[in-house]
Order: C-alpha cells, then structure tokens, then sequence
C-alpha cells in the first residue's frame, strides 16, 4: 500500500490528475477516486474490492492523467489507444498485478445481504464481519467469474508496474470453454435463452454506461430517433435490437472487462454475446482485443484475400 | 406530407403481369399519400408531363415513379420533377419491371410484391431531403502517366486543345513499346519513324512539362484540383548539362548492365542512352551495374564527360504539380520467358520472346537489323513462332486473350522472309485473331505470298539436338504430332498489367480487376473514364491492345478532358456523406476507413474534434455511415433513417 | 419458376447499386424467372449495409435476408465490398449464437452482367427460408 | 468417313456420367492440342487425345470405348501438367478406362489381362509377386515366350524371388477387395 | 541435424526387382544418420491396375499403408518408387479433399486413415530435408569420367498438384543432388519423358521404342550413364536395352544406375553392397575408374563478376 502511494505521488508530480480508487461506503465496495489535490493522495487504495475498470473515464479526457490499472483493465488502455481514443502520451499507466476480485454479488448472497461492517483478508481466505456475525470463506469461492478463467493478470502496458507478478495457467481454449459449451445446445434452446434472459432487460442502460469501449455515450443509437434503430417499445424484439446494437458495436472491441455484466441489476450475461464475437474474430483474423497496440480493430480493416472467410454457397 | 405515386404500364411489359390498379388504390390507403395513378407509358414526355401537371394540381411534394429500373430512368424523372420546381430528389422509383413484371409469371403475387416495394419507397420518399449541389473552381492542367504512344497523343491533343500538360515517365525516355517495334501491321510502316516525329512533338510543345525517369509517388485531392508529388529519380547525370553527345556510353568499363530497352537481348553500358531516337537523348547511370557504385571506385565517365554533367551524389528529388484531371496511360508488360520451362525458356539462348525479336530485326537493336540468333550469331533457316504462350491458359492464371500477337506474328514472319529470303516460317497457333480493318488479309497473305506454314495445335516441348531446337508440337487438324526442326523460336508472351500498377492504382483511387488492369466505368458506353472522377484512362492498361486502339484512346482521353474544362466552375455530386458535429463523438473511425481520404479530423470552437466530409473528394459509398456507431455521419439520399424505413415498410406488409 | 405453394415468405435483399442491383436488373431483362418472395433494397454499395439493419430486417419479421454487393476487386468504390464481408460475416457467425439459423442470413457477390447467377441466387436462398418456414422470435414469459 | 448424326448420336449422360466419376469438367477443353503434342504415346494411339477429348465433348461412348487409345494411356500425366485449361486430362482417361471395363469393351486385352493379373496377384498374396505375375500372363495370353529372353538376366541377378512372399495381412488386402465388389453389386 | 525418423514403405518392386534401389538407399540414408522404420504388414500399392479397374479401390489399397504408418506415430512416409508415392499421396490428398471419399475408404480398409501422414519420395528427402553440404561432407571418391544424365520420369514431379515438389517441366533436385556429390550432370532435356511405364509386359514394342528415345537423348547430351529413380524406369532402360539395340538396330551400352547407388558409390560403400552388378547394362567401368577424392566438392565459390576493360 506504501508502495502504491508513493507511485501515484509521483505520477501525480508529473500530471496533477491521478484516477485511482478509494474506500466506497462500506468495507466491501471501493470507489472510484480523482486525485486531483496532494492530500487526497492518502486515501487511495488496491484492495480485492477494486472492481472498476477506471479507463471508462479516460477517452476524450482533455487533460494529461494517471491511472491505476489491473491486468484486464489495461486491455481497455491497449484497445483505446489502437483506435486511437486516447494518446499514450496523455497518459501514465500505473499497473497492478492482480490475482483476482470479488464478486460482491457473491459475497452478499453469502452473508444474506446483511450489512458488512468489516473485513480482514488472510492468504486464501477472508473474513467478512456483519452486523450479527463473523464468517470466513476461501477466496477462491468469493472470486468474480471472470477472473476464474483470467489469462493477463498483469498489465500488458505500463509505465509504472506495482506487485509481484502473477501466473496465469488458463488457456485461450479453457477462457472460452462456456461459449463453447452453450454452442453444442441446439438452436431452439439457444432461442429460448437469450428469449429468457434479454426478456428480462428493463432498458436501464447500465451496461452500455459502465462499458468503457460504448464511446457514444449519450448519443447511443439505441436511444435515438435520427437514426431509429430502435423505438422505446418494451417488446422483446426491441430488447433483442438493444443488444444487438451493443455485442455488433463492440464486435473486435470488447477487452471483456466484465463491467457491463458487473452493472446489470437483473443478471442478463451480457458479456457472453461479446465473448462469442471475440471468438471469432480470433478465428477469422487471428485477432485478439487490447494485447498489441499496433493491431488494428479488424472491422475497421480487411484484406483483399481473407485467408479465413469462404464463400457462402447457398 | 403529400406523396404522388405513379405506376407505369410500360405498354404491357409490366400491366401484363402486375395488377397496376390494384397497385395505385393501395397505395391510395397510405397516409401522406396524396394521389396515385398509372399511365401507360410514363417516361413518354405526355406521361412525365402528367406528373408534372399532377404536382401542381395535387401539391405533391413527394413522387414515387414504379416503372423499371432507376438505372434505366432515373435522370429522367428527376429531371421531370425539377421542372415543377420540385427537388430533384424528392423523387424515388420502385422498379416494378426488372425485378418484378419480367421475372415472375403469376400476377396475383407479383402484385403482392409490386406493392410491397412501392409502399417501401414511398416510405423511403417521405425520409427524403431536398439536396443541393455545390460548385467549386477547378485548376485547367492535365497530368498523364506514361508516355507511351497512348499518354503521348493525349498529352498532344490536351496541348493542342490549349491546356498545360504534364507528362510524367517511368522511363529514361518517353516512346514506349511502340518505340521499340520495328515495323507495324499491317501496312508494314517503319515504327520508328512514324512515332519519332511524334516524340519530337512532345518534346518541343511548350505547353508539354516532360518529367523522363520520374514516377508518381502520391495523389491528393479530386477533380479539378489534385495535388501530385512526383519523384524524379536520380539519374546520377545531371540532364541540364547532358547533350546526349554519348561519349560516356562509350568508354564506359562496365560492359555488361541489363538493356531494360532491349529485353535483355544484349547487354549495355552501365551509363547509358537507351535508343538513338530517345527523348530526352540523356545519359542515365544504372548503378547495380557500374562499377563506381558497386566497387569505389571509376570515375571514366566523369573523366570524360565533355560538360561534366556526371554526379555521382546525386539524390532523389520529389517536386509538386497542381492539375485538374489525370490520364493513366501506363502500358503493359510482358509474361518473362522464364515462365515457359517446357519451352526451355530462360535455358535456350535461342527460345525469345516477340519483343526480343522485335529489336533483333530493328535497324537501331542490338544485331543492327540483322537476324542473328542469340546462341551463336548464325543467321536461322527455320523460325518458328508460337502464339498464346501464357495467354489463354488458365494454368498460369490468364484466360485472357493478349489482343495483338496474331497480328505481330504474322508481320514477323513476313519480315523474316523479306530479312532472310531462303528462311522457312512456322506459327503454331490456335485461332487467328485477326478482326481488324485489313488484319485478316494480312494474315493471309503471310501464308499465300510468303509461305509462312501455320500448324494449328499448341507446342508442347522443346528441347536441342545438335545445334537445332526440336519444337514439338500437335497439328490438331490433322490428329498427329509433329516436329520441327528449329533455329530460333520466337513466343508471343503474354501481355501482363505493369508490376506496380495496382500501386499507382491504390494512389488514384482507381479499381482493376484481378489481372492488373484498370477498370473502365462502362466497357461500352464510358470506356476511358474511371469510377473516380476527373482520372481517365487510355492505351493498354486498361487491356491489352494495339496501336490504333491505344492512340483512338489518347486521344478519346484527352477530349474527355478538354470537354470537362470547358466549363470554368464544376458541379458537386450532392448524394455525398454530412456529418452532424453535434452528435459526432470524435471517434474518427470514418476517416480510417474512407476508402478516399473524403473525411478529415476538424477542430471545433469549443476544442470538440469532430469529423468533416470533404464534399469534392466523397464518392458517396457510404461506408463511413454504416462504421459509424452513432449515427453522426449519413450518406446524403442513403441515410439509415431511409433505409430503415425501407426495412420498416417491408415488415408492415407481413 | 412456379411456387409450389402461394405462402410466401419474407425475404429482404439488399443489393448494391453498381453490380447487384445491376445484376438483378439483367436478369429481368433476359426474363429469368424467379420466386418472388424477395423485396429489394437498393444501396450505393455493400459496404453500405451496416449488419444492424439486417439484425433489424430480422426482428420487424424478415424470414430471410440476402445482401448482395460487387465481387471482391470489382468494388465500385474500391473497398466498399472488403468491409461488408468481414462485417456480414462476422453477423452470420454470431446470429446462430442468439439461436436464429444463420442460412436464414446470406451475402453474396454478383456481377451487373451475371443475371443468371442472380436468377440462381434468389431461387436457391429463396428455397432455404421456404425448408426452414417462418422465423419465430416469440415472447418470454414475463419477469416478475 | 462415316457421318454423325449429333442429334441423334450425342449421348449426353455419358458426357455426365464421365464428369461425374472422373469430377473434370469435358467442356472446358478448347482443343489447343497440347496433349497430344505432349503425348508420349499419340503415335501408338489409334485417336490423339485432344480427339478423345472432342469426342467426349460430342457424346461419342462408343467411338471411345472402343478405342484403343485409352487402355494405351500409361498416364504419364503430362497432358494434365500442361493442360492450359486445367483439366486432368489423365484422370478422364482413367475414367474412360474404367467405364469401358464395366461395360466390357476391351480393345486392348493385353493390358486388361496384365492389370487383371497383376490385382489377382495382389489379392492372392497382399504383395505383388512378379515373375507370378509374368508366368500367369505369359499362360493366359498364350503368348509363352514374352520377355523369357529377359528371364535369365533377371532370375541370374537374383531379383526375383521364385516364391511369392505372403504377408500376415493378406486377408485385410483381399477383403477390401471384397467389400468394393459388394459396394458395387449392393448398388445396383 | 537432428536423427529425423521416418516410415519407409519399400513397395514390391524394390523388394524383388529394384533390390539394389532399396539397399542403396538404405545405405546411404544410413550414411546421412537419416532414420527409418518400415511398417510392419505393407501392402502393395496397386500402383496403376489398381486406379484403371476403380479409383476407390486404389485409394484404399493406398490409405491402407496411411493407416499403417499413422499407427507408428510417424507423419512422413517415404516411397521410393515413384508409383507407390503417387498412389500414396493421390489416396492422401483424395480422402483430404473429399470428406465422402475419406468416408467411404475407412469403410472397407481395416483400421481408418486420419490424414495426419505425408507421402514424400526418396527424392524430395534428400533434397529438402538434407543439406547439401552434409552430402558433399560424406564423399570420399570421385568418378572423373562419369558424365550422368539425371532421369527423373513421368512422376515423381509429375502433375504438380499430387507431387507438390520440385518444377514439373524442369526438375533440379536429381541435378543438384548428385552434383553436391562431386558428379557431373548434363543437361538433359528429356528428364520428365515417359518411359513407357507398366506397358513393360504387355505392349513390349511400345516401351521400347519410348525408352529409346530417353536412351538416344541421354546420348546426345554427352552422357555415358543414366541416373533414375524410379524401378519401372530402371527395368524398362537397362533391362530393356538388348530388346531395344535389336529393334532399332542401335548398340547403346549406357548403364542406368539408381541415384542411390551412385551416391553409395562416391560415398565409399562397397560396388557389391549397392548391387553394382545387378545391373544388365556392364557398369562395372564406372567402378573401375573411381579415384579417392583430392579436394572438398560442392562449395563452389561464387564467380567473380564478368567484366571487360
């Protein structure tokens, strides 16, 4: 922690705006923190409630900063810069070696969503405190799912790096092992699915807002009539436009941060339908989001061979 | 919203199998639509005239023409239109005959299916916009790339017509293959000199800026005002001080530089002139062969250079021209000899192309007009000539016929027997192709008057024996094999696209097809323009072709040209991309994917950077508008929204 | 070509300007036969067409859509048809993810002057949405 | 010359049937003739190939069934590497050759007799055994003497085994044999 | 380099009248720590009868084989004989193709084939997978007066799709190979002429005639020996040639060696190992008149650059 510190003190000597995270309003949530005085320097944290990709903030920031980073977040940075939203000279990277998050979810479910008024992490396990009783729990149980099959748990660029680094033994086959899966159902379940799932949709919008790459912002087609993709009708295929609109918008974008799933308040597995369109773009022009600043997004893009894409015959 | 729906009868092409009343009183039911009627023939002048006396009558502010394709008449009702002081593009045709009428048998579907796509446009007529084109002034100087015998009549004619042209070569000098011919078919007219004249022409017109050894290295800008960098390459002489007296050339040590002129028939000087009639007549320095460059050190030339033009340091030099509209006439190449192994090529000295042979019967070539072949000096007794090596064979990816080898193998044999009165001709050949005006009796008279023996069946081997080639070959009409007995043998190779053309390509924003050559608007009724305005084609980079075929086309360019400067301001397209700066987020995702440059980065009052359509340069694909995640660039007459109405209008026929 | 059955489907094309609609335009003209489920819309190129709106074709009740643009190389506008592949196909390859069968989704290329290979293309795609029958995007049962 | 009447005497399905078993393409011939200036065998054959080329183009089975240019074809494949419209011409002759055993027509019964003996010596032993191979013709040829002037050199030099080898898998060989003829008997 | 394994599948001919083909071979590929294992229970191939009675029955006598050597875990077979690997490699490429095909043969062969083994002919080993200079390292004689025309037949580069090696029309691997051995080759241009194949038996005057043409153009080149790599090509040339002189009244005493043995002989093993006097044609002059090698061959420096003062 003493670490962290003095690095964004440093940064923050070099760019008087430091994006970081601090303690939120209980002992599980942290917040996202600005620092944009010397004193508040003091109040940021890493810890496991660390949840937020803070690169959401960084495009069309007219200000140089500098910014915290985990391995999955630093994807975001990779991707930003590819498509040229943010310059890497507006910004210093402080990058985090992380060994995974919690779900807080999970951990409510756990405690009955009681109020946690403490927690103390020991090795593998931690102790969560309510307000009627004293709980621990592995780690590795409270872990957000996407970390479970999380294969850059250091950053892929920095400027600054923080923590020893850690191993990651999933391979591409295993991150995509769920995809694959409900693949092998046949196409009327599939239907059904995403009929159940996208039904529950109440068109909050949390998902495109938590979403760093969803770069239109308020100007989301999914909300407009010049172009009107799409009315305000609550019919489900008015559901189904909305994230269509949203998996083909980040097609060979999404760095599947999660956070979009992470915000969802009735659960839908948004992150999934991206997820299989990163599948295939790894299959169709070997290109993986956000690992290599000099690749370019391949919709954006072509070849006048494609080596991968075959005529459709009829 | 008043919308004027006219169904068209077209005679019995589309009332035949189309309900067309049926058709106008649904449409009757459509809110916004005002009025609709059919007519037997509504492009006739009384049928457009009805439609013009119903927008007055009526105050339609829209119009929907079902009748055959927009391709077809398009024009034509926008222009009906605009005469009752409507937009031209509140106009939208259905096109009920092509698709509909001509290609379905039961009516009560396609009536179904007319009215489906007739509502569809109406839907799409009540998104449109008025549109206006805007005019911008144009820069009245020409560019043409090549100076072959095509880019050269165009140059002319284009300085004759009073516009200043530059001429931009690839080469040391200007001339071309045409420069290298001997004689031409079929009046067998000494090339040379009646192009030599020419190429003086070119180098004495004022209005002409020659730029020899200089290639185009990038294209900026639209019609009437491109801005091209052309590089000049270091010629390691400097032309100022060069008379061509070709004293260098010969004292030059490095005897053995590769003749680019000569197709390596022979080789040449390191420094060299590459004909007597080049122009300009400058000296150049290959430097992969001279010696001052490979090992340190020479110096001969510079030594002895009268004017003392050598410069050894000297540097590419890049420089910039403005002009209005551009002429591609880059030429072709040749299928190398080395492609043919069954034919021994590349390995028999003996085994050359028609171009080579071509310059070993030129007066000015390396044998001094004397038929020597390669091998040994010996003059040949039989010579064998093979047609549609590499053309027409899809083997090595070229299906296409090569135009002019029929032709030229016929003069070459003639020439031959002229040359070498006791020689013996042979041409294997699979068709005579000889469809020009006096070409056919030509071929003729190679067999009746000079006894040249055409074999039809391709060649299949060849390989030595003693100091003859055996070529052996099929006489197809006969069913046997034969063999002959050979000196020299001459292929016709393949004529190929230029090496880089689909780099020069890329820079003019031009398309070719998959063989290399550049693509015509229209193969009939646009065949010098291009799909990118103000670039013009001509000569044999758009095919292979002969001589009259390429200067018709010089000079098809250059008229092309001298007609769009007549005017003194031009007219843009207005079916163009627009950004709205309020809802463009600054992604920038158009302007990397704009296939021609048309969009740029802009800098708002309020330090917002947006995107910005260059209106002169958008060519209206509207790529940009479907990259765009929020819909802040639209393609004018195709924004999503008229799409989408399309697309809603066809489900509400469920 | 004769229907067997007057149930028609629905099928939406979008073609573009140059070659396609072209295309189909030849076809008529030498009166090559065809079902007539489809409905035409006309575009400057097959880049123009964003995979959304054949997402939208789809969900406003669309039974089958076809988008039909330049061969590769022959793009009027040079790349227009290199983009519209890999976004096309990228669409066909996550439409059977959301369960809609991706045959009920095709693109193509063809030629102003191969109106028989447009005849071929609309009786064949035509003949898949008829063995697959309508689209059903139905309801779920509600929430809460 | 006899005439050809084409409408009558073009037989489509056999140009079909060739295509189909043979996966070429007969119409995309445009006589050039390499094959036949590249033919090793043209001055054996009684058609050139770029003939049997057109005749098939022209529907002609029984003029190249009853050919003998066809059982002659050693497919050198020389035709199919020079062929300018890629067609493996070597293969339609294979097909030809094929077709023309199972409607027995055997215009060289020389080389039919010699395949035949050569595969019934691969089936009896799962190797092939030539000097078998050679005495089995010779015997059903009736021709005794072919090559015995070679007999001695060969059998001196000690090259050919004067017993056949049988290997363990011997079966294995000759039930695929088997299982193809009921294939084909299954099919018809 | 590394000890590469590979399958070896002999084929019937170089067990009976290619002998020498097969020990030579193997000799030299021992010489060059080139490791091979035969599969156990080959089968013939059904070279060309097999593919003129049914394409089916050809492809299965071939991915039989396949089958075999995927089961020893090797992905290379190696087919000397030119027939074999072309039926090896047609079986290969066919089931590859067409997934029908590949169904129907794993019906009738014993154990299926998986595609995972490619077909390369002695050849295409040597030339691709041994560096010239490894070869010129192993010479140890020179044969002064050997002057080689390299036969390479109909197909083993042959058409250019199933051989996938080498130029159809002008294949060099032959040519360079003997030449990294210190061999001088002529050119020649019937390196790709068709012997007359399998028609040994049955249209003897056929293959004749062919082989001597090959023969006559060997000659022509200046060559005094005729190197091949093929068993048919072999038995049709150097068998053959007493048939041959006695039909075309000519009186050619050209020895036809498999590249092999001549490349065993300039190696240093022994004339009787090679089967040097299996040949018909006498070449026992060649033996006679091979010397130890003086200097290092095969490194030719590079010329220097042709220039006039």
């Amino acid at each position: 922690m003493v670490e962290l510190k003095e690095k964004i003190s440093e940064v923050f000597r070099d760019t008087n705006l430091v994006i970081c995270w601090r303690e939120g309003f209980d002992p599980i949530h942290a917040t996202p923190h600005f620092v944009r005085e010397e004193s508040q320097i003091e109040d940021s944290i890493f810890n496991l409630f660390c949840v937020h990709n803070l690169c959401v903030y960084l495009p069309f920031l007219k200000e140089k900063a500098g910014i915290l980073v985990k391995g999955c977040d630093s994807r975001t940075l990779i991707q930003f810069l590819q498509e040229g939203l943010i310059r890497r000279e507006d910004v210093v990277i402080i990058g985090i070696s992380c060994r995974g998050i919690i779900d807080v979810g999970k951990l409510m479910r756990e405690v009955l969503y009681e109020a946690v008024t403490g927690v103390s992490i020991d090795g593998d396990s931690i102790k969560v405190k309510t307000v009627s009783r004293e709980r621990e729990f592995q780690l590795t149980s409270l872990l957000a799912d996407k970390c479970k099959i999380c294969r850059y748990p250091n950053p892929l660029i920095y400027d600054h790096l923080i923590g020893e680094p850690v191993e990651s033994k999933v391979s591409w086959d295993m991150a995509y092992e769920d995809i694959r899966e409900f693949e092998k159902k046949p196409l009327e379940d599939r239907l059904s699915f995403w009929t159940k799932e996208i039904g529950k949709c109440i068109r909050c919008y949390a998902c495109r807002n938590a979403c760093p790459l969803c770069i239109c912002r308020d100007r989301c087609i999914a909300e407009t009539r010049d172009p009107h993709f799409t009315s305000q009708s609550v019919e489900l295929k008015e559901k189904f436009m909305f994230h269509f609109i949203h998996a083909v918008h980040l097609a060979g974008r999404c760095v599947e941060c999660g956070e979009c799933e992470r915000a969802c308040p009735v659960g839908i597995p948004v992150k999934m339908m991206k997820k299989k369109i990163n599948l295939e773009m790894k299959e169709l022009f070997d290109y993986e989001t956000g690992i290599n600043v000099d690749d370019k997004p391949p919709m954006y893009t072509f070849k006048a061979e494609e080596e991968k894409i075959k005529e459709h015959e009829l | 919203m008043r919308v004027g729906v006219f169904i068209c009868h077209c005679g019995n092409n589309i009332a035949g199998t189309v309900d067309v009343q049926k058709v106008a009183e649904e449409m009757r039911k459509i809110p916004g639509v005002a009025y609709s009627t059919t007519y037997v023939y509504t492009c006739s002048e009384p049928g457009q005239n009805e439609i013009i006396e119903a927008i007055k009558k009526y105050k339609l502010d829209r119009v929907v023409v079902a009748a055959c394709s927009p391709r077809m008449h398009e024009l034509t009702f926008r222009k009906a239109v605009e005469k009752a002081s409507l937009n031209r593009y509140f106009l939208e045709m259905a096109n009920i005959r092509e698709h509909i009428s001509w290609v379905g048998d039961d009516k009560e579907l396609n009536t179904q299916k007319a009215i489906d796509v007739v509502r569809m446009a109406v839907a799409k007529v009540m998104n449109n916009k008025p549109l206006f084109s805007s005019s911008f002034k144009l820069t009245k100087r020409v560019l043409v790339i090549g100076g072959g015998v095509a880019g050269m009549q165009a140059a002319l004619d284009c300085a004759d017509g009073g516009l200043d042209v530059v001429l931009v070569e690839k080469s040391p000098s200007i001339g071309g293959m045409m420069a290298r011919l001997d004689k031409t078919f079929p009046t067998i007219d000494c090339s040379i000199c009646i192009l030599g004249p020419k190429m003086v022409d070119v180098a004495q017109n004022e209005r002409i800026k020659l730029y020899a050894y200089s290639e185009i290295e990038d294209v900026k800008g639209y019609i009437g005002n491109y801005e091209v960098t052309i590089r000049k390459k270091a010629t390691y002489v400097d032309w100022n001080k060069c008379t061509g007296c070709g004293l260098c050339m010969e004292k030059c040590p490095s005897k053995n530089a590769y003749d680019y002129f000569n197709f390596g028939i022979a080789p040449t000087r390191a420094i060299n002139i590459p004909f007597p009639q080049a122009i300009p007549k400058k000296a150049k320095i290959d430097p992969n062969y001279c010696r001052y460059f490979l090992k340190g050190k020479c110096g001969v030339c510079a030594k002895i250079c009268p004017t003392k033009a050598i410069d050894y340091d000297m540097k590419d030099e890049l420089v910039k021209e403005d002009v209005g509209a551009i002429i591609v006439a880059t030429g072709y190449s040749l299928m190398g000899v080395e492609n043919f192994p069954e034919y021994g090529g590349g390995k028999y000295k003996d085994v050359i192309t028609g171009i080579q042979y071509e310059r070993i019967l030129n007066a000015s070539g390396p044998t001094g007009g004397h038929i020597k072949r390669p091998s040994d000096g010996k003059e040949p007794e039989t010579v064998v000539f093979i047609s549609c090596c590499g053309s027409r064979d899809k083997s090595v990816g070229i299906p296409y016929c090569s135009n002019f080898c029929c032709m030229y193998i016929a003069k070459q044999a003639i020439l031959t027997k002229d040359h070498l009165p006791k020689s013996q001709s042979y041409v294997f050949y699979m068709d005579i192709r000889a469809p020009g005006k006096g070409y056919d009796e030509f071929t003729r008279r190679a067999q009746e008057e000079y006894g040249v023996r055409y074999i039809r069946g391709r060649v299949s081997k060849i390989y030595p024996r003693g100091e003859k080639l055996i070529v052996r070959g099929a006489d197809t009409l006969l069913g046997i094999q034969v063999e002959v007995e050979a000196d020299l043998v001459v292929l016709a190779n393949a004529v190929i696209s230029n090496p880089d053309a689909a780099k020069l390509a890329e820079k003019l924003r031009i398309s070719y097809d998959t063989f290399g050559f550049y693509v015509e608007s229209h193969p009939k009724l646009r065949p010098v323009e291009t799909n990118t305005s103000g670039v013009f084609l001509a000569g044999a980079c758009q095919g292979p072709k002969d001589i009259p075929a390429s200067v018709s086309q010089g000079s098809a360019a250059a008229s092309k040209v001298l007609a769009l400067f007549s005017k003194d301001v031009l007219e843009s397209d207005p079916q163009v991309s627009y950004v709205n700066p309020n809802v463009c987020v600054g992604c920038m995702k158009c302007v990397k994917t704009c296939p021609f440059g048309a969009i740029k980065e802009e800098e708002l009052r309020d330090g917002r950077k947006v995107a910005k359509v260059i209106e002169t340069v958008c060519a209206g694909c509207g790529i940009c508008t479907s990259t765009c995640p929020c819909g802040a660039i639209q393609l004018q007459h195709f924004t999503d929204n008229q799409i989408l109405a399309e697309v809603y209008a066809f489900a509400s026929g469920k | 070509m004769p229907q067997e059955s007057k149930k028609e489907l629905r099928i939406i094309g979008f073609l573009c300007n140059w070659c396609s609609y072209g295309g189909a335009d030849t076809a008529g003209v030498s009166r090559f036969k065809q079902p007539t489920d489809l409905r035409i819309v006309r575009v400057p190129c097959s880049g123009r067409v964003d995979p959304l709106f054949v997402v939208r074709a789809f969900l406003s009740g669309a039974d089958g859509v076809l988008v039909s643009g330049c061969h590769p190389r022959d793009c009027h506008y040079s790349d227009g048809n290199y983009y519209a592949r890999r976004r096309l196909e990228m669409l066909k390859r996550l439409l059977p993810f959301f369960g809609i069968d991706d045959r009920r989704f095709h693109y193509t290329w063809v030629s102003a002057s191969e109106g028989e290979r447009w005849q071929r293309v609309v009786t064949e795609f035509t003949k898949v949405i008829h063995g697959l029958g309508p689209l059903k995007i139905e309801e779920g049962e509600e929430i809460g | 010359m006899k005439v050809i009447n084409i409408t009558k005497e073009f037989d489509s399905k056999f140009i079909e049937q060739v295509a189909k078993e043979s996966g070429e393409n007969p119409y995309l011939c445009y006589q050039c003739g390499n094959c036949t200036a590249g033919c090793p065998f043209t001055e054996f054959f009684d058609y050139p190939v770029s003939q049997i080329m057109r005749l098939l183009q022209q529907g002609q089975k029984e003029t190249i069934l009853r050919s003998k240019a066809i059982w002659l074809c050693a497919t050198c494949e020389t035709c199919t590497t020079r062929c300018p419209c890629q067609i493996d011409v070597a293969q339609i002759m294979d097909t030809l050759r094929v077709i023309a055993r199972r409607e027995n027509y055997v215009s060289e019964k020389e080389i039919k007799l010699f395949f035949d003996t050569f595969l019934e010596s691969l089936k009896k032993h799962g190797r092939v055994f030539e000097l078998g191979i050679l005495l089995a013709y010779n015997l059903k040829s009736g021709k005794i003497f072919t090559d015995v002037d070679l007999g001695p050199k060969v059998l001196l030099k000690g090259k050919i085994h004067l017993l056949p080898t049988k290997i363990k898998g011997q079966e294995k060989v000759e039930s695929i044999f088997r299982k193809l003829a009921e294939r084909v008997s299954g099919n018809e | 380099m590394n000890n590469r394994r590979y399958a070896y599948y002999s084929g019937c001919s170089l067990e009976s009248t290619a002998r020498e083909y097969n020990e030579s071979l193997k000799e030299v590929f021992r010489l060059l720590n080139i490791e091979i294992k035969e599969p156990e229970d080959w089968s013939c191939c059904g070279s060309s009868p097999a593919h003129t009675v049914d394409p089916l029955l050809a492809c299965a006598l071939g991915a039989r084989n396949l089958a075999l050597v995927e089961k020893m875990g090797l992905d290379v077979v190696i087919a000397p004989c030119p027939s074999c690997f072309t039926v090896l490699k047609r079986a290969h490429l066919k089931m590859k193709k067409d997934p029908e095909v590949r169904k129907k043969v794993n019906e009738v062969i014993d154990e299926p084939y998986n595609l995972k083994v490619s077909p390369k002919s002695a050849l295409q080993i040597l030339y691709e997978d041994v560096p010239p200079e490894k070869i010129s390292e192993m010479v140890v004689y020179e044969i002064p007066e050997l002057k080689v025309a390299p036969y390479y037949g109909c197909i083993v580069t042959r058409p250019p799709e199933v051989a996938e090696f080498d130029d159809a029309e002008n294949p060099i691997s032959m040519d360079r190979i003997l030449e990294s051995a210190g061999i001088e080759v002529c050119d020649f241009p019937f390196k790709t002429e068709c012997c007359g194949a399998a028609f040994g038996i049955a249209k003897k005057e056929i293959v004749n005639r062919l082989s001597y043409k090959v023969i006559q153009m060997a000659k022509d080149s200046g060559a005094n020996c005729i190197a091949v790599c093929c068993p048919l090509c072999q038995q049709n040339l150097d068998l053959r040639q007493g048939q041959i002189n006695r039909l075309m009244g000519t009186n050619f005493q050209i020895p036809v060696l498999y590249f092999s043995q001549l490349l065993g002989l300039v190696f240093g093993i022994s004339p009787k190992r090679l089967g040097i006097d299996k040949l018909v044609v006498d070449a026992s002059w060649i033996t006679r008149s091979m010397r130890k090698a003086e200097k290092k061959v095969g490194n030719k420096e590079k010329e220097p650059e042709a220039e006039e003062e």
